[in-house]
């Protein structure tokens, strides 16, 4: 079983990020912080600047600073097992945050206690069906896919073409990372639509570049929501508000805010509660149906 | 190292300023953190970075013959990805396999170089882009696992005698660079096309030939440095190694070695490397402290500053490069 | 004897412009001949392309008995051939033993035998009467004492052909002397040598036959001793020389002139120890001492480059402290420094940019480059200088040595000073050039020029200079007037010994 | 003194050797627009031609700053985290969060002054540590590329700042006489780079430094003042490009405006026909160089040719441009 976690008053907590060059990274690492904070828990926080590897020594750096807990935003499935297996071997209980580690090498409540996040695949998944069922006629796809090589890339990729490939009837006529940035974005967007003008959907795998889509869409003398379809993920405020523009079309919510859900599942662990192997996160859907009363609530 | 022990030129001392900085920032370390000098932290720290050190010394002979290779991560991604790919037959195979694939990448980076008669900078930089897409390619955009069964991950993850398997890796090959470096021929024919490859080929030197070796030996330390690699990590990561070119420069560059080419020390690259890490495994612990809770983007900026300060030191010490 | 040597008709052209077309050379086993020729005429190209340095066009050569084409310096070097380029070729930051045993270290179980090779260094060294450590960088020492370094690495090279391109050009004669004992040494035991050299009287003390080299042609060869030197040299031009007449004026005659430039007891370092100079309005003076004397290094105190630590300098009677050389410029003096490869080229840069490159900010209209005025004076000065080149657009890499000198000189001219020093000026410069070049400071001093000439021959100090201070390891030992210059003079003075 | 006829050349300075010259990276130019009309769909049509001289006005502004450091034997690894720092500081001025200002003009002016002489700042920083500390350009300029996104980054907290400001954003939205705004600011500057190297006795000074450096001091060059004043440039043009990227965007990024600027920006300068050693700035073959890259991007995008495989492509491309610039330098 995973290493106990003792209750005490206060606790020296481990959070490893993996990087820092997004938003969405920027609003996580604040709730981790903020509760943290609140709780009145002393958090130690590494970066690991996008690299796996750095990851490991950042966690191995916090074995070694005796740490009660590690928060572990896993950058990638597979080379963070050793993090993992060492932390363990320390007797320091991990909990996984947004990604999880490869399943065959390690599994929750044995080698770490649970992973905490929604499910990538699903979220390409849930665009996936929303398109197929209100396309319009719809049917041609640029896909600005993440950066290559990372799982989200991968795994929105995954959930989003098996199930519009299923659902037949559209095409996905160029695919191309666009590094989950909105001018690179922007950038590949122009391209694409100067190389199939005939292209009327775009499915961006996060917010950033599905904003920087629009710019190309208005640069091309067309109307976002209206001659091209926009489709993304993670809601944040600004894409929430494009939806309520009908720039975009609809946007899967990929919560940042994993703060309050994480030190609560470290104090049920305390306490001695069992852990399901995988605390799910409820993402919402925003499309114009439901944008504008929950606005408000976006992150 | 032994030139270290007795500065004859304001070079050395340069050199000696680097293992001073090491030294201090050791103390430093020790005195302030509590287990900053615990087993277990010195040895996490030798293993991972025994990696940097490795690519740091090919960078260093490159960059002596007044080269560069910029190359050097995204060849390690990409040997590590083959390494992966190869370790399920056997561990010698995952061994053989990371380090082949660096030795075609240096081999290649060596005749643009010499053949085309491309700049350095512009041909290890196509090579940087081309190991990753092929890193990429073989990978399918994803990270490799390593076989569990072969005995592959001994390599990154084991010990000997109390020492870390990548650390002994590490210091082999530091002693054998040491040893062409300073006590081989070859090794003066290194420096010497450093000093100018056109005067090098008049006093008769086999530039070319020389150049290409070494551009592959840095390719091979970069695919040792992806096996081990996948092998700690157990996988190989297509994306991995990004930035790893300028830590290596900026190591060799602190062990007081000039750009220009011509001079540099092997020993003193190796303590260089061991202060740069040690920077980063300092701001972990005094984020550990929480006196200051150091965002990523203050250390980036402190990591800057360090180097500043290093850079400058360096350049009072060695005040012999003022004179012309 | 055996033909060591033949080169037949060998052509080559340099971006269409050819620079031999159809030169032949033959050398036999053991003999010393004499490559001459005006600059520019192709000396160095030949032998360049004998050592694979570069490829010929056309054309074919035997050595040794085989048919060869070297691809590489390296494999004539293995073939036989022992070379010194006209440039200085060592290595800069390696010291004078690797220098001398790069690409044949000695080696013990394969480790380098470190031992073996400082001491042999040394042993090489103190027969070239040096006395230096061996362990210093090369590029530590004077262009003189790295020239006898690389004559050093070549002669132990154990070669059956040694090429020398103006081995000379930079040394004094006492080193001259030594290097010649070294050759005729060498001969006995069966090396054939290459000489090429713009002093007449060393060719003729050392060399058996000679061959004349004219635009890229060989016009003669033949025996040297029959041959006269004015033969000799109507050969190399294709025209009579002017005679070498004295151009130094006589002091008592003209009175004394008021003095421009003034150096009282001037210091840095250990090379320059306490030099007094003065520069005269009008008057060419010059410098001499032995080599490692501290006259370059003097030269660049005074004109900023090195800081000055002890003494004073004063400009028209003011005192100045040069920190740069532009301060130095900025009061209308120049330097023709002794390393053109280092110190002076731009090579990448044309022949035009090189030349007006210290004028550029005078010849600025509205921030910029005021071009036909900057045509005009390079047009003038490769005109005056005989500087021999395709157009003002080559890159003055492509200059044959000679002509690269002309194009410095001609850079400091341009700028119309009011002092120049030059250090070492016709250093690779051919015969007929010379007496041109010193004719023309000659009546630039008669205009009001002030000159400083550092000159390692005494020839040319005893036929241009008005008076000449002599150096001896750092300290002005002697200020002769024109009446009291004769080569015995200079000489004991040069040897003078301060403690 | 009749020596050996020297043949002067006069007025015609452009000898057909130097033309193959500049044709070799033009060559390889053409070649790729050729490529593209004949396989990639769509290719020729106005707005293909806008997308790809808009998306390469940055790449140019930054080059042409890099060519000139360049060609004093330098080189500037901060321009892409200058113009990282010069994005935030922007929005920071006219909305306001430097300090207050009243009029909206005068805050868009300094939008535009500020930042651009915050970069050109700490350029001179760069030139400083390479001149005054004889520190090497690729180390002393990676103190700034590391710690300088760091600064953005503080200065903003990693937050992205969103911002629609017509009047600032001309210089990437606008049009001047149908021409976008930002292509006209990469023309003019291009040709006052080029001016400066052809005609004025600062260019062939520069040219000198990186040339041969020893020689360009002994000839009264401040050679100190010269490379401070390239870094600079380069510093003040990366600022410039800054705000283009922030401005075409409507918003700023401090993690990702920039990114890897430098390695396109070296890569176009290499491309261009500039040795890398120093002592030859080829302006306009920087212009097509860039234009080179860029192209290859659209082409290898437009194709659908993958991320992995598209690196190899671009790899051999780069290498293959480079190699016959220079072959058809040694013509
Ligand atoms: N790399 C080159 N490119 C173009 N032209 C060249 C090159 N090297 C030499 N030349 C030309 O070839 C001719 C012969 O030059 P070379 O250096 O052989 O003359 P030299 O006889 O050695 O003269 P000097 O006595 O001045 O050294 C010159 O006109 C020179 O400009
Ligand atoms: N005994 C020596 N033999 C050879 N070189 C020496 C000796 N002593 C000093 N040197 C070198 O001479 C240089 C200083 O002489 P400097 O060049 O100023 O004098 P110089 O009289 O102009 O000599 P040269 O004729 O070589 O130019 C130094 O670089 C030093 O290394
Ligand atoms: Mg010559
Ligand atoms: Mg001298």
């Amino acid at each position: 079983a995973a290493p106990p976690l003792a209750k005490k008053e206060t606790y020296k907590v481990g959070f490893a990020q993996t990087e820092s060059n997004n938003p969405w990274r920027i609003a996580q690492t604040e709730s981790m912080k903020a509760e943290a904070a609140k709780l009145g828990y002393q958090l130690v926080y590494t970066d690991a600047a996008g690299s796996a590897a750095k990851q490991v020594a950042d966690v191995n750096s916090m074995i070694a600073q005796g740490v009660d807990v590690i928060f572990l935003a896993p950058r990638e499935e597979k080379p963070l097992i050793p993090a993992v297996m060492a932390a363990k071997k320390a007797g320091i209980p991990v909990i996984l945050l947004d990604r999880n580690v490869d399943q065959k090498l390690a599994k929750a409540g044995k080698d770490y206690v649970t992973f905490i996040g929604s499910d990538f695949v699903d979220e390409g998944k849930r665009v996936a069906e929303w398109l197929a069922k209100n396309a319009n006629g719809k049917s041609k796809v640029i896909e600005l896919e993440g950066t290559t090589g990372s799982s989200p890339a991968n795994d929105r990729k995954k959930g989003f073409d098996e199930t519009i490939n299923a659902a037949g009837g559209f095409e996905i006529v160029a695919s191309q990372t666009g590094d989950f940035a909105r001018d690179k974005g922007r950038q590949v967007a122009e391209s694409l639509l100067q190389a199939h003008p005939d292209a009327d959907v775009i499915y961006a795998h996060n917010d950033e570049m599905a904003i920087g889509a629009i710019s190309a869409i208005e640069a091309a003398g067309k109307v976002p929501g209206k001659d091209i379809l926009v489709l993304s993920i993670d809601g944040g405020k600004e894409a929430v508000q494009a939806v309520v523009d009908g720039t975009i079309a609809a946007v899967v919510e990929c919560n940042p805010r994993f703060g309050p859900k994480a030190f609560e599942t470290m104090a049920r662990y305390a306490k001695g509660e069992h852990i399901e192997p995988w605390v799910k996160n409820v993402d919402k859907f925003y499309d114009g149906s439901n944008a504008k009363e929950e606005s408000a609530g976006a992150y | 190292m032994l030139t270290l022990i007795k500065p004859k030129s304001s070079g050395d001392l340069a050199r000696m300023g680097v293992l001073l900085a090491l030294a201090a920032l050791i103390l430093f370390g020790a005195l302030r953190y509590d287990n900053f000098l615990s087993p277990f932290n010195i040895l996490s720290f030798l293993r991972y970075n025994s990696m940097f050190t490795l690519i740091a010394l090919g960078m260093a002979f490159v960059i002596i013959t007044g080269g560069i290779d910029l190359s050097v991560g995204g060849v390690a991604a990409c040997s590590s990805v083959v390494a992966a790919m190869l370790s399920t037959h056997s561990w010698w195979a995952g061994l053989a396999g990371g380090i082949g694939a660096g030795v075609v990448a240096g081999l290649i980076n060596g005749l643009v170089v010499t053949k085309m008669r491309i700049q350095p900078f512009i041909a290890t930089l196509a090579m940087m882009l081309a190991s990753y897409g092929t890193a990429l390619l073989l990978a399918d955009n994803q990270s490799v696992s390593v076989s569990y069964d072969t005995g592959f991950t001994v390599i990154g993850q084991d010990d000997f005698l109390g020492l870390p398997i990548p650390a002994w890796i590490a210091n082999g090959a530091y002693i054998a660079g040491w040893l062409v470096l300073e006590r081989l021929p070859s090794g003066r024919h290194i420096l010497a096309i450093g000093d100018g490859e056109a005067t090098a080929g008049l006093l008769g030197l086999k530039v070319d030939r020389t150049l290409t070796i070494v551009y592959l030996a840095s390719g091979a330390l970069a695919g040792l440095a992806g096996v081990i690699l996948a092998s700690q990590f157990g996988a190989g990561q297509p994306t991995e190694g990004v930035g790893w070119e300028l830590f290596a420069i900026a190591s060799v560059v602190v062990g007081g070695t000039l750009l220009t080419g011509g001079a540099g020390s092997v020993g003193a690259t190796l303590a260089g490397a061991l202060l740069l890490a040690l920077a980063f495994n300092i701001l972990n612990f005094e984020n550990g402290l929480g006196w200051i809770s150091l965002s990523a983007y203050w250390q980036s900026v402190i990591r800057g500053g360090f180097l500043l300060v290093v850079v400058i030191l360096q350049a009072k010490l060695d005040s012999n490069r003022k004179v012309d | 004897m055996s033909l060591l040597l033949s080169m037949q008709d060998i052509t080559k052209s340099f971006g269409g412009i050819a620079a031999l077309q159809g030169v032949s050379l033959e050398i036999r086993e053991g003999e010393i001949m004499a490559l001459v020729g005006q600059n520019g005429a192709g000396k160095s190209t030949l032998i360049k392309i004998l050592t694979g340095a570069y490829q010929r066009d056309g054309g074919a050569i035997r050595f040794d008995g085989n048919d060869v084409s070297f691809s590489s310096p390296a494999e004539s070097q293995q073939g036989g051939i022992a070379t010194i380029y006209q440039e200085i070729n060592l290595a800069p930051q390696r010291s004078v033993a690797e220098n001398i045993y790069l690409c044949r270290e000695p080696r013990k179980l394969g480790f380098l035998d470190r031992k073996v090779m400082r001491d042999g260094a040394r042993k090489v060294i103190r027969q070239f009467k040096l006395d230096i450590d061996v362990d210093m960088p090369v590029s530590r020492f004077s262009a003189a004492t790295r020239q006898m370094v690389a004559i050093a690495r070549a002669v132990t090279q154990d070669a059956k052909l040694l090429i020398m391109d103006e081995p000379t050009s930079s040394l004094d004669e006492r080193e001259v002397a030594v290097l010649f004992d070294t050759i005729r040494t060498l001969q006995k035991n069966g090396l054939a040598v290459l000489f090429i050299g713009h002093r007449l009287d060393e060719l003729y003390a050392l060399c058996e036959r000679v061959t004349v080299m004219r635009d890229g042609r060989t016009v003669a060869a033949g025996p040297l001793a029959g041959l006269s030197k004015m033969d000799l040299v109507r050969n190399m031009l294709g025209r009579e020389l002017a005679a070498f007449e004295a151009l130094g004026r006589d002091l008592q005659a003209t009175g004394e002139r008021p003095v421009r430039l003034q150096l009282d007891n001037v210091g840095a370092g250990v090379r320059v120890r306490d030099v007094s100079l003065s520069l005269r309005e009008g008057e060419i003076t010059g410098l001499a001492g032995l080599l490692g004397s501290g006259r370059s290094e003097t030269a660049r105190i005074l004109f900023g480059v090195d800081k000055l630590e002890r003494g004073n300098i004063s400009f028209g009677g003011q005192a100045r402290h040069y920190l740069e050389p532009s301060a130095a410029i900025a009061d209308g003096i120049g330097l023709v420094s002794e390393d053109r490869k280092v110190d002076g080229i731009v090579p990448d840069m044309s022949i035009r940019d090189n030349m007006t490159l210290a004028l550029l900010p005078k010849l600025r209209k509205n921030g910029i480059v005021d071009r036909r005025r900057q045509d005009e004076i390079v047009v003038r000065f490769i005109k005056t200088l005989g500087i021999k080149c395709a157009s003002p657009d080559q890159a003055i890499k492509e200059l044959s040595g000679g002509n690269q000198q002309k194009v410095l000189l001609a850079r400091w001219l341009c700028t119309d000073p009011r002092v120049l020093i030059i250090d070492e000026p016709t250093r690779g410069i051919d015969i007929g050039a010379k007496t041109e070049i010193l004719k023309l400071l000659r009546n630039l001093a008669d205009d009001g020029l002030s000159v400083l000439m550092i000159s390692s021959e005494l020839e040319e100090l005893l036929a241009a200079a008005d008076r000449v201070t002599v150096l001896s390891d750092g300290v002005s030992v002697a200020d002769l007037p024109r009446q009291d210059l004769s080569e015995a003079n200079l000489l004991a003075a040069m040897a003078h010994q301060v403690n | 003194m009749t020596l050996l006829d020297t043949t002067l050349k006069q007025g015609s300075r452009i000898s057909p050797l130097v033309l193959i010259s500049r044709y070799g990276t033009f060559v390889a130019f053409v070649a790729l627009i050729l490529f593209n009309i004949a396989v990639t769909p769509h290719f020729l049509s106005w707005q293909t031609f806008n997308v790809n001289l808009t998306q390469v006005a940055t790449i140019v502004i930054v080059a042409t700053g890099m060519t000139l450091v360049i060609s004093t034997g330098g080189i500037d690894l901060s321009v892409g985290s200058l113009m990282a720092i010069s994005g935030a500081l922007a929005p920071m001025t006219f909305m306001g969060k430097l300090f207050p200002i009243e009029n909206t003009a005068l805050a868009v002016a300094l939008a535009f002054v500020i930042p651009v002489a915050v970069a050109a700042l700490l350029g001179a920083f760069n030139g400083l540590l390479v001149t005054r500390f004889s520190i090497q350009p690729i180390v002393a300029t990676l103190v700034l590329f590391i710690a300088g996104r760091g600064i953005a980054q503080v200065m903003t907290n990693g937050n992205l700042q969103v911002f629609k400001t017509p009047s600032f954003q001309f210089i990437a939205m606008g049009n001047l006489f149908g021409i976008p705004a930002q292509v006209v600011l990469m023309l003019i500057i291009a040709a006052l780079a080029y001016a400066l190297i052809r005609y004025t006795v600062l260019g062939t000074q520069i040219l000198a430094v990186g040339g041969n450096e020893r020689a360009a001091r002994l000839t009264g060059i401040p050679v100190k003042r010269i490379k401070i004043f390239v870094y600079m440039i380069s510093g003040a043009l990366a600022g410039l490009a800054g705000l283009v990227v922030i401005a075409r965007n409507s918003a700023s990024d401090a993690n990702v405006v920039g990114l890897g600027m430098e390695l396109d920006a070296i890569a176009a300068v290499a491309v261009g026909g500039s040795l890398l050693s120093g002592g030859r700035a080829n302006i306009v073959g920087t212009l097509i160089g860039a234009l080179v890259i860029q192209l290859v991007r659209y082409t290898l995008l437009a194709n659908g040719v993958p991320d992995a495989a598209a690196l190899i492509v671009k790899a051999g491309l780069i290498i293959l441009a480079v190699f016959i610039q220079q072959r058809a330098d040694k013509v």
